[in-house]
């Protein structure tokens, strides 16, 4: 009976391996339950697979929700191909993509907000472009802007897990900066911001351009 | 109030001596990472800087940048006009029944998002630095054709869809395409703006001086060069005026020609 | 001194593994002698790995000279060549399909006047076939025509949940979709997520099998 059991095991174990090892992108759970027959636990093979393949030169890794084989990260330097990049990231595109991947979901005005500058064009439409940004929703503040995260491919290209795997998630959440507003207590917003809070009035005319104190009442 | 001791009037950092700004902004993404990167020449750590100082250097940046004539976007102009404000308050005590949010508060916050973008630049590079997919990780060289049940046979992302959307409308509007109107002066309405305002001036003038009140609008500065100097050198031909330029992209000077000298 | 040969042995099986995983053609051992230092025996190599993928889902087979991972034989249900390929979407059909998604109800000339091209009918059944696009109704004007709108599988093969999910016209600027300079009077629709818009009758008990009257066109 037992020995039933762990032919059965054994039997599915080498289906999800060859139905992995045969695809070059992420598979989820439920695209191989259908091959494993009823009953099947597909999370617990694959923990088992992926136990068995952690010392390999090729790993089970998982990225989101799918499971992919990758090559062991260790071995990267003797594998590097000199490939080169088709298009470099430009600067603004790296930030964006950043700030999308700590901050997600952001809206635009979000993103411009961290970087001080608007967002050019060519950007967000080029990390969509790459599969790495898509559009998730829409906030529910007025206007209704569309926010944006990241991407399955995303993980699967910076080589993560999950979006926890972030490096530094942590630091910078204890260190308050991924918080998509300002602190409570530091919420007045720079002019190039655009609003301002409703318990505030905008700078006078007169400060603008006038690079003397202006204060009169004291 | 004890605005008077705080962090931000701590000495401010020497600005760098041996290091000369580049003069001009074009190599910045916009104000905040122009402010960065000076914050980044005092070389200490973002939280013991010192904003009065960066003000200070930010303001004279701009003011140098102007003096040569580069022209600045707004939002250049607009950060300094805060900056200017934020050192205003942060000099002047401020009074009990103030308002508004104190020179501290604001500096905290501008301090809070020179940390924040340096700190997503940061997380820019380590992403980078990871071992990525392609680069120092592989996938499947030679996939098999395995059949995973998907639900559509055909395959199209939203971005795919949006791009389709958005480009078919763009040529829509391409097709209704209306020529921009621009002021242009002709070559014989500059000559005679030119004349008048020479006048009987036998002083060397700077061409961009004679010039002043018809320069100031940005959307005719071009037209209104390119078609007095072209006139102009008409008018040299015909000996009505001189021009004399004293080295390679100096100021032009212009003056009318002594009608005596041969 | 055996556990040190142990482990440079296990090092190189890592890295022939890895090297036979990422390759994209049949790999001799010549090939791979030059990443595995001086010294080593690829043929042995080759054969140790052969013998541990032996009763694996996937097995290390030889093709002529080289070598190659390959799903393993018994397991060959799994593969199914050539026969379902997805294939990415027509230019037409994405067009036709996003101005359906945000005209709906569209009636097939409105289509053509937003394309400004004649949408062959093939279009439209490719994209009804695909399950997601379906005839709503009929328009309450002369001739009547069928209008068409999204359905269930579009939201879920897009990612929307809702068809107010679709960015409007600012968002598209904003992810650089849409370029600046565009006319003032340029409007993007909001689709119409009702059962039936008071335009539009339900269809005929015709139309079902029916897609549309045949017409004559280019």
């Amino acid at each position: 009976m037992e020995q039933e059991e762990g032919d059965v095991l054994r039997r599915q174990l080498r289906i999800i391996e060859a139905l992995l090892f045969a695809s070059t992108e992420p598979l989820r759970a439920a695209d191989m339950a259908p091959y494993l027959g009823e009953g099947a636990n597909v999370t617990k093979l694959l923990k088992a697979l992926q136990a068995e393949y952690a010392e390999r030169g090729v790993n089970l890794v998982r990225r989101g929700d799918g499971w992919v084989f990758r090559t062991a990260e260790d071995l990267g330097f003797l594998l590097r191909r000199e490939e080169h990049e088709t298009r470099p990231l430009s600067r603004a595109a790296l930030e964006t993509l950043s700030i999308i991947a700590y901050h997600q979901p952001a809206t635009r005005a979000e993103i411009e907000e961290v970087r001080g500058v608007a967002t050019g064009k060519g950007t967000l439409d080029l990390l969509m472009e790459a599969g790495w940004v898509r559009m998730r929703g829409r906030r529910r503040t007025p206007g209704r802007p569309v926010t944006y995260g990241t991407t399955e491919a995303f993980l699967d290209h910076f080589g993560l897990e999950t979006l926890g795997d972030l490096p530094g998630l942590e630091d910078l959440k204890g260190a308050g900066l991924l918080s998509g507003r300002l602190p409570a207590d530091l919420q007045i917003p720079l002019p190039f911001t655009g609003e301002l809070r409703e318990d505030e009035d905008p700078l006078d005319p007169s400060d603008l351009g006038d690079p003397e104190p202006v204060d009169e009442e004291s | 109030m004890t605005s008077a001791q705080t962090d931000w009037f701590d000495t401010p950092a020497p600005p760098p001596a041996d290091e000369v700004l580049h003069v001009d902004v074009d190599g910045y993404e916009g104000p905040l990472d122009l402010l960065l990167d000076l914050a980044r020449r005092q070389k200490v750590d973002l939280s013991g800087i010192s904003i009065l100082a960066l003000a200070e250097q930010y303001l004279a940046f701009i003011e140098k940048v102007r003096e040569r004539r580069i022209e600045v976007a707004a939002d250049y102009l607009v950060m300094a006009a805060w900056l200017a404000y934020l050192k205003s308050r942060l000099m002047v005590p401020q009074a009990a029944s103030d308002d508004e949010p104190s020179g501290e508060m604001l500096a905290a916050m501008l301090q809070f998002r020179l940390k924040r973008l340096e700190a997503m630049r940061e997380a820019a590079n380590r992403l980078m630095n990871r071992p990525r997919l392609g680069f120092q990780v592989y996938a499947r060289g030679m996939p098999e054709p395995i059949e995973i049940a998907r639900s559509a046979i055909w395959e199209a992302s939203l971005y795919d869809l949006l791009k389709a959307y958005s480009s078919q409308r763009e040529r829509g509007v391409v097709a209704e395409y209306a020529p921009k109107l621009r002021t242009v002066w002709s070559l014989q309405d500059a000559r005679d703006i030119l004349l008048r305002l020479i006048g009987d001036s036998v002083e060397w003038v700077p061409l961009d001086r004679i010039l002043a009140e018809y320069l100031a609008k940005p959307s005719e500065r071009a037209t209104v060069r390119a078609s007095t100097f072209a006139s102009s050198l008409e008018l040299v031909r015909q000996g009505e005026v001189e021009i004399r330029q004293g080295e390679t992209f100096g100021p032009l000077l212009m003056r009318r020609r002594r009608k005596d000298t041969p």
